[in-house]
């Protein structure tokens, strides 16, 4: 009997200092996962998600503080990315998504103040003062940061059209 | 003293699965000490209990748990209990196997001093439910038709089931799991006349 | 016109189509069937009858009421293609031709509902529905299922006739003993385990014959005539050639060489060929499109497996017949098969890798 | 399915389908040159590669043959006038696309003159060298007229420059209802055998195999008539089967070689041309003539009068079908419009799209022809897999694409798929695999673009922040500086003053 | 530690988060234990017993208990609980032991157990984990007990056999016996139960489904 008590204890015992060691050499540092979820996003920093850049807002969505959906440029692509990489489900129906979206500008209405190409994260709006701004369409991410600058309401969203390099042929109706 | 300062420390988790370990295993002990009277009074009534299922009343007034002889058979020891009144030998009583359709089927006996059976049950079994498992008395009669039986009644080539030209009856669906209880019997009254010496202690 | 309304209605190539359709495909198998069912029905009379029939009936119930509880769209297109009549027929080919009326109906509810509409419908389901549906039955209710009669051009009594056939199939009273009969294999079986050899027992035995002389299930008996309908299978492209011939392969060359080690312990490669439901998995369950691999090394390595597993289980398990269980066990193994068997693709190795390029081409 | 196709069915060599090719009488008419019509809209991308830049302005006058774009980039063709007239106007227009989306084109209102420029024409094509045939032929504009046109000049050099020896000429024309590489080689013959030989001079092979589907007698035998004196060109029949015409199925067939996975056939030492491509590289070598016009076939159940056309690249579809004798009952059970052959042309909006250099068939089907239906579950039957000339797993890749698992479906060989149909055509359940393939492959496209833009994103939000950074940092450096000027003075200041006051207090002091 | 909703953690354990219906878990005692709703009875409470008494335990050690080898503490007490429960069984009810005894044992594995100490009684109160135990435990009876008896039912035809000798002859009343009905072998044995298992799982999502229409149907006129 005293055997077996011994024999159980001193086992314990040697089974803890194995996994105390093995927590101080096998500690992984960081989460490798908020790395994977900064790749997926549009890393311009807009701030829309009210985090400080995109990393910001990878880490609150990982710890949890942040729902899937609070990335408004990523769109449905990327909450279905995330949620996919994550194991969440989420509703995609909820989110107004009608495909992404970009800012232009209407040129009559321009009057060149340059406010837009200021706060723009990708220096996506080109133009000089008292000059007519443009957007570049391909290096815009759609982040909407512009639009409430624009003292005239030159700038409006339009979804980016869709040309035939850009066209894919839709999935086939379910059977 | 600040807990969460020191669950961190290296020499923290062996402490602390050594105390848990040292005192699970100690309430083991105890437990043990204090079950283990009452577990072997309830295993021996429970052998008991299923003796003298097998046993008429009356047959015996002995201890028979405590008169046994242990003979060889095949490589394995068979306990073998005596049942006497008196001094005289009334009956022995001992386990036999037979693999059924699945696994093996572990059969009790009595027998009488004439080589007859005074009764059979089934005290282990794997056989389909509600197939063959009716070898069970608390599910069928069927066993209780070995009662009686001897070497020589039937005769041997009669010691089988009605499908094989035996006496006894088998049930519908299932023919292996009785021929390998009738196998079993007819084994084991083979073995106690084989050594019937041995068992009544007259060899000794 | 705006790219919009265009695009609506985007199809893609091929603009052709070779014509073959899922409900054609069912309707040949069961073309295919019906030579070996007619004969059923002249050896086994009204009763086997009724059993497809109502066999049949079944499934097709099933089927409307799980498309119904599903609440699919497509109840009637997906009814029509004929995979539940199929299911049915197979099922009901292999039963005891005299097995009583619930049989079909719960034989039916176990192919449809657990064998096929669990697993999402047609396409969807791992196992062959009819062999779930038999293994289930057997299990489930061994004395029915075990109950063969002999084939009434054989037997001594008469044929019973319409009004008593549909006692007989309604009531399930117990078939009188001059009628019933074991199958070959059954009788082995039961011989060897008393421990009679087998050159002994079989000249008491039932008789080995090609046109169905013997008891078994109601479509299995003409082995001549299963083969026949393969073959129309082979011919119009229904099925392959590997599976099938895999499997008799499969079961024939082990009971070969164990026939010829122990004649008195192994029955003869013939025996097994024409007996229970060999002839029948052969050409119409191991080629069930569904369950069995993609490629055609793999339907032989399944139509192998089966044949396999027969012999075995026929040979040395705890009952004498055993397609169905080892359909069963391949069909389990189907997807193991199809991701280690893929075709070669074109211009790349069996690894996946691209060939490489010749030095001096 | 003769007695022979049962029998390779039995051997399990059975890739491909038969279908019923439906070539006659289509085939057998002779063919008819169409007249120029009022209009001719021509895309600036009518092949594969960046899109011509156009180099003439509204309004302006061309001739016959002027160049009107030109090639931009490495893999593009011109365009090439081809009538005479102005230019009309340069807008977009219905693409000859499944997406029916418009792209930009020049449209060019006929003058009815149609006046040719000087033509550079070349008597002694072999005492060329081959780097100049190649130049020719890539201002020609020819590309290649099998239906993927791309630029046959970048083969040619290409063949050239990786020592090329066989050179293999496709005349399988293997889809169905098309017969316009047939027509072409039973009445052009000897000059598609002068073109191949242009060709074997330009890519430097040795010999010159022409493949031919066994349907053809007729176009076998005149090739073979054509070719007779011809050492170096060989005509090859070979068995008529779907995909026959698919460039590395042919070449297997008549050399015997694999082209390996994600390389081309220059790499085995073959490079593959159209038989109507070999004719466009005769015109433009001998005549100095660009590539303009083009033979195209309409057919279909819907068409009154079947048969081949020749037309000018840029006529609308609409005045082809009216000159080959119309639509019957003017478009009643019309059910598909299709540009190129029924297993990989594409279906076509409306009819109002022009021919372009890679049109193979104008096809109008009836609801019987395209046999369109509600798809069925599959029911993992494995026709697909017995199929596919390219020992792909069709159904698998198709689940996987449906539940949207593109990676697992390249992983089983998606992106080896060459959109043959031959899957579709066989299922019987009659599932858009194709649909399945081409849309996961737009997919996967779109990804890699959606990945390109985030890393240039993520590039240019970092230029920026460095660009502010930089700027604030020059900023407080010019006001450190300014702050440092004005200290100094400052001290500079207080230093004179205090000199000032020093001087005038020892002033003081000595005085 | 004041808010705790007791309600919540008592409907979660028998119906929401049920260890077999919504968690699938415990399905290997599940699966060899259903043969009867008696034997499942029986099972499930032997089960109660552990789960309590391991969360209450582990409730009490969790600030003491640190992160690297909190499952070995856990595993070491559960099956100290589990031996502990097996050895007094053995001893005093005797009777009750020969029908489970063999069961006891597989209790050790059953993840519900270790589960519901890493998910609850790592993070609660003494007072809630012992809710959630029994609640949890509770929840996995109804389930034993509700397979046992399907297939019971569609195996042998009869409902409660031997349940007297659990809990007593007052309570023989409890057997029936369907007459005329042999039973389905299949649904006695293992695929029976995977078969039985699956419907009851259908059965517990359209019912949930049922009750959230209701909910929403009833939601939508006081939100209007």
């Amino acid at each position: 009997m005293i055997a077996a008590i011994l024999s159980l204890t001193v086992l314990g015992a040697i089974l803890g200092i194995a996994l105390g060691i093995a927590n101080k050499f096998l500690k992984v540092e960081g989460n490798p996962i908020v790395d994977e979820l900064v790749d997926l996003m549009p890393g311009s920093n807009c701030g829309q998600c009210g985090y400080p850049g995109c990393v910001g807002a990878a880490e609150a969505i990982v710890a949890g503080t942040a729902p899937a959906t609070c990335c408004p440029p990523g769109g449905k692509a990327l909450v279905s990315a995330i949620a996919a990489k994550l194991g969440l489900t989420v509703d995609l129906s909820a989110l107004g998504d009608d495909g992404p979206k970009i800012a232009t500008v209407a040129e009559e209405l321009c009057i060149g103040c340059c406010r837009c190409a200021r706060v723009c994260p990708t220096d996506a709006i080109l133009g000089g003062p008292k000059q007519i701004h443009n957007v570049f369409r391909e290096a815009c991410t759609g982040c909407e940061a512009c639009i409430e600058k624009c003292p005239t309401e030159a700038l409006v969203m339009k979804p980016v059209p869709v040309t035939l390099q850009h066209w894919v042929m839709p999935k086939p109706r379910l059977a | 003293m600040n807990l969460d300062t020191l669950r961190d420390k290296l020499g923290y988790q062996p402490l602390l699965l050594g105390i848990v370990a040292l005192l699970a295993s100690g309430a083991l002990a105890v437990v043990s000490d204090a079950t283990a009277p009452a577990i072997a009074a309830a295993e021996a009534k429970d052998l008991r209990d299923s003796l003298s299922d097998v046993l008429p009343a009356g047959l015996a007034d002995n201890d028979f748990l405590k008169d046994t002889v242990e003979l060889d058979r095949d490589g394995k020891t068979v306990t073998i209990y005596r049942a006497r009144q008196g001094e005289a030998l009334k009956a022995v009583l001992f386990k036999v196997a037979e693999r059924g359709y699945s696994g093996e089927i572990q059969v009790l006996m009595a027998v009488d001093m004439d080589g007859r059976t005074l009764g059979v049950r089934v005290l282990k079994h794997t056989e389909t439910p509600g197939l063959g498992d009716k070898i069970e008395v608390k599910k069928d009669n069927w066993v209780l038709s070995f009662n009686g039986k001897s070497l020589l009644d039937p005769t041997p080539e009669r010691w089988g089931v009605k499908k094989d030209n035996g006496v006894f009856d088998q049930f519908a669906g299932a023919t292996i799991t009785p021929r390998a209880v009738v196998k079993a019997v007819k084994g084991g009254l083979e073995f106690f006349t084989a050594h019937k010496a041995e068992i009544t202690g007259q060899a000794a | 016109m705006t790219p919009a309304t265009l695009t609506a209605q985007t199809v893609a190539s091929p603009h052709a189509h070779g014509g073959n359709s899922v409900s054609r495909t069912m309707f040949r198998v069961q073309l295919a069937l019906l030579p070996a069912t007619l004969y059923g029905f002249w050896l086994y009379g009204w009763p086997a009858f009724f059993l497809w029939a109502l066999t049949i009936l079944s499934c097709v119930a099933f089927e409307v009421l799980s498309l119904k509880l599903m609440g699919t769209p497509r109840v009637k297109a997906t009814l029509f293609d004929g995979s539940a009549v199929l299911t049915g027929w197979l099922l009901a080919m292999t039963l005891p031709p005299w097995a009583p009326w619930w049989v079909a109906v719960v034989g039916g509810f176990i192919a449809i509902v657990i064998g096929k509409q669990v697993f999402g419908g047609l396409g969807q389901n791992v196992f062959n529905p009819a062999m779930v549906a038999r293994v289930a039955l057997l299990v489930s209710f061994p004395l029915p299922l075990t109950l063969w009669v002999a084939p009434l051009p054989m037997s001594t009594l008469p044929t019973p006739d319409f009004v008593s056939s549909l006692r007989i199939f309604l009531t399930s009273l117990p078939v009188p003993d001059a009628m019933t009969s074991a199958t070959l294999l059954g009788h082995a079986k039961t011989e060897l385990a008393r421990g009679i050899d087998l050159a002994t027992a079989l000249h008491a035995g039932p008789d080995l014959s090609w046109i169905g002389m013997r008891a078994g299930s109601f479509g299995e008996s003409a082995a001549i005539l299963i083969l026949c309908g393969g073959l129309y299978l082979l011919i119009t492209r229904v099925i392959t050639w590997h599976a099938p011939l895999a499997v008799l392969a499969g079961v024939a060359i082990p009971a070969a060489i164990a026939h010829a080690v122990d004649p008195g312990r192994f029955l003869s490669a013939e025996a097994h060929l024409l007996s229970g439901a060999l002839m029948l998995g052969a050409f119409f369950i191991a080629t069930d499109y569904v369950t069995s691999p993609n490629t055609t090394t793999g339907q032989i390595i399944f139509g192998l497996g089966i044949g396999l597993l027969t012999w075995v289980i026929r040979s040395f398990g705890g009952y004498p017949e055993g397609v169905a269980f080892a359909v069963l066990l391949m069909n389990a193994m189907t997807p193991v098969i199809d991701r280690f068997c893929k075709p070669r693709i074109l211009g790349r190795d069996r690894k996946g890798k691209p060939l490489d390029i010749p030095e001096n081409a | 399915m003769g007695f022979m196709n049962l029998f390779k069915h039995f051997l399990g060599d059975d890739w491909g389908v038969h279908p019923d090719d439906r070539k006659r009488p289509a085939a057998d008419r002779p063919l008819r040159v169409m007249p120029v019509p009022e209009k001719l809209y021509l895309p600036l991308q009518q092949h594969l590669g960046g899109p011509a830049r156009p180099v003439v302005l509204v309004g302006q006058q061309v001739k016959k043959g002027e160049l009107i774009a030109e090639a931009q980039g490495m893999i593009s063709a011109p365009i090439h006038a081809p009538t005479s007239g102005t230019i009309a106007a340069v807008t977009d227009i219905t693409a000859p696309h499944p997406s029916g989306l418009t792209l930009p084109a020049i449209i060019l209102a006929a003058d009815g003159r149609d006046e040719w420029i000087d033509c550079q024409g070349c008597a002694d094509p072999f005492a060329l060298d081959p780097v100049e045939i190649g130049k020719r032929v890539a201002a020609a504009g020819v590309v290649g007229l099998g239906g993927a046109a791309f630029p046959s000049a970048v083969k040619l050099t290409g063949a050239a420059r990786s020592k090329v020896k066989t050179l293999v000429i496709n005349g399988g024309e293997c889809e169905p209802y098309l017969s316009c590489d047939d027509r072409q080689m039973r009445d052009r013959a000897a000059d598609i055998v002068d073109g191949i030989r242009i060709m074997l001079h330009a890519t430097g092979a040795r010999e010159a195999l022409v493949g031919i589907e066994d349907n053809k007698p007729e176009a076998i035998a005149a090739m073979q008539a054509a070719a007779a004196a011809v050492a170096e060109v060989h005509i090859r029949p070979v068995p008529a089967r779907y995909p026959m015409g698919s460039e590395k199925q042919l070449v297997q067939v008549l050399t015997g070689k694999e082209v390996a996975a994600e390389s081309r056939t220059f790499d085995i030492g073959i490079v593959v041309h159209n038989v109507g491509t070999a004719l466009a590289v005769r015109a433009a070598i001998r005549d100095g003539r660009p590539l303009i016009s083009r033979v195209v076939t309409v057919n279909g159940n819907c068409a009154n009068d079947p048969g081949n056309v020749e037309v000018l690249v840029g006529t609308l579809a609409e005045e082809v079908i009216a000159f080959a004798g119309g639509l019957k009952g003017d478009g009643i059970g019309l059910a598909r419009r299709v540009m190129g052959g029924p297993m990989m042309g594409m279906q076509i909006p409306h009819w109002r799209v022009p021919v372009v250099k890679g049109t193979s068939g104008i096809l109008a089907f009836d609801a019987q022809e395209v046999a369109a239906q509600e798809p069925d579950p599959c029911i993992r039957c494995g026709s697909c897999v017995k199929a596919c000339p390219m020992g792909l797993l069709p159904l698998e890749m198709s689940a996987r694409i449906r539940n949207s698992a593109y990676d697992e479906a390249v992983g089983i060989g998606l992106k080896d798929c060459i959109a043959c149909g031959c899957c579709a055509y066989v299922c019987p359940s009659k599932i858009p695999l194709v649909q399945y393939f081409v849309h996961a492959k737009g997919e996967l496209a779109a990804q890699d673009r959606n990945k390109l833009r985030n890393d240039a994103t993520k590039k240019l939000a970092q230029q920026r922040q460095e660009r502010l950074d930089r700027e604030a940092r020059e900023k407080a450096e010019a006001a450190a500086k300014r702050k440092a000027e004005r200290e100094a003075a400052a001290a500079a200041k207080a230093a004179a003053e205090a000199a000032a006051k020093q001087a005038t207090e020892t002033e003081g002091e000595s005085a | 530690m004041s808010d705790i909703q007791y309600g919540r953690i008592i409907k979660d354990g028998l119906w929401e988060q049920n260890v077999v219906f919504a968690q699938m878990l415990a399905l290997c005692p599940l699966m060899a234990v259903t043969t009867s709703g008696t034997n499942g009875l029986g099972m499930g409470l032997a089960s109660t017993a552990v789960l309590v008494c391991a969360n209450v335990l582990v409730s009490l050690i969790r600030k003491v208990v640190s992160a690297q080898v909190r499952i070995p503490v856990f595993i070491v007490l559960i099956a100290t609980l589990v031996t502990i429960v097996d050895l007094a069984m053995n001893a005093w009810l005797h009777e009750l032991y020969k029908v489970l005894g063999l069961f006891i044992a597989l209790i050790v594995v059953n993840c519900a157990i270790l589960g519901r100490s890493e998910s609850f009684a790592v993070k609660n109160g003494v007072a809630a984990s012992a809710v959630d135990g029994l609640a949890m435990g509770l929840g996995f009876t109804g389930a034993l007990v509700l397979l046992g008896l399907v297939r019971e039912f569609l195996g042998a035809g009869t409902l409660f056999a031997q349940a007297s000798q659990l809990l007593g002859p007052s309570f023989a009343f409890l057997e029936v016996q369907v007459p005329g009905y042999g039973g389905a072998l299949l649904m006695i044995l293992p695929p029976g139960a995977f078969a039985a298992l699956g419907f009851l799982l259908a059965g517990k999502r359209i019912i949930d489904r049922k009750l959230a229409e209701r909910e929403a149907a009833s939601a939508e006129p006081a939100a209007a």
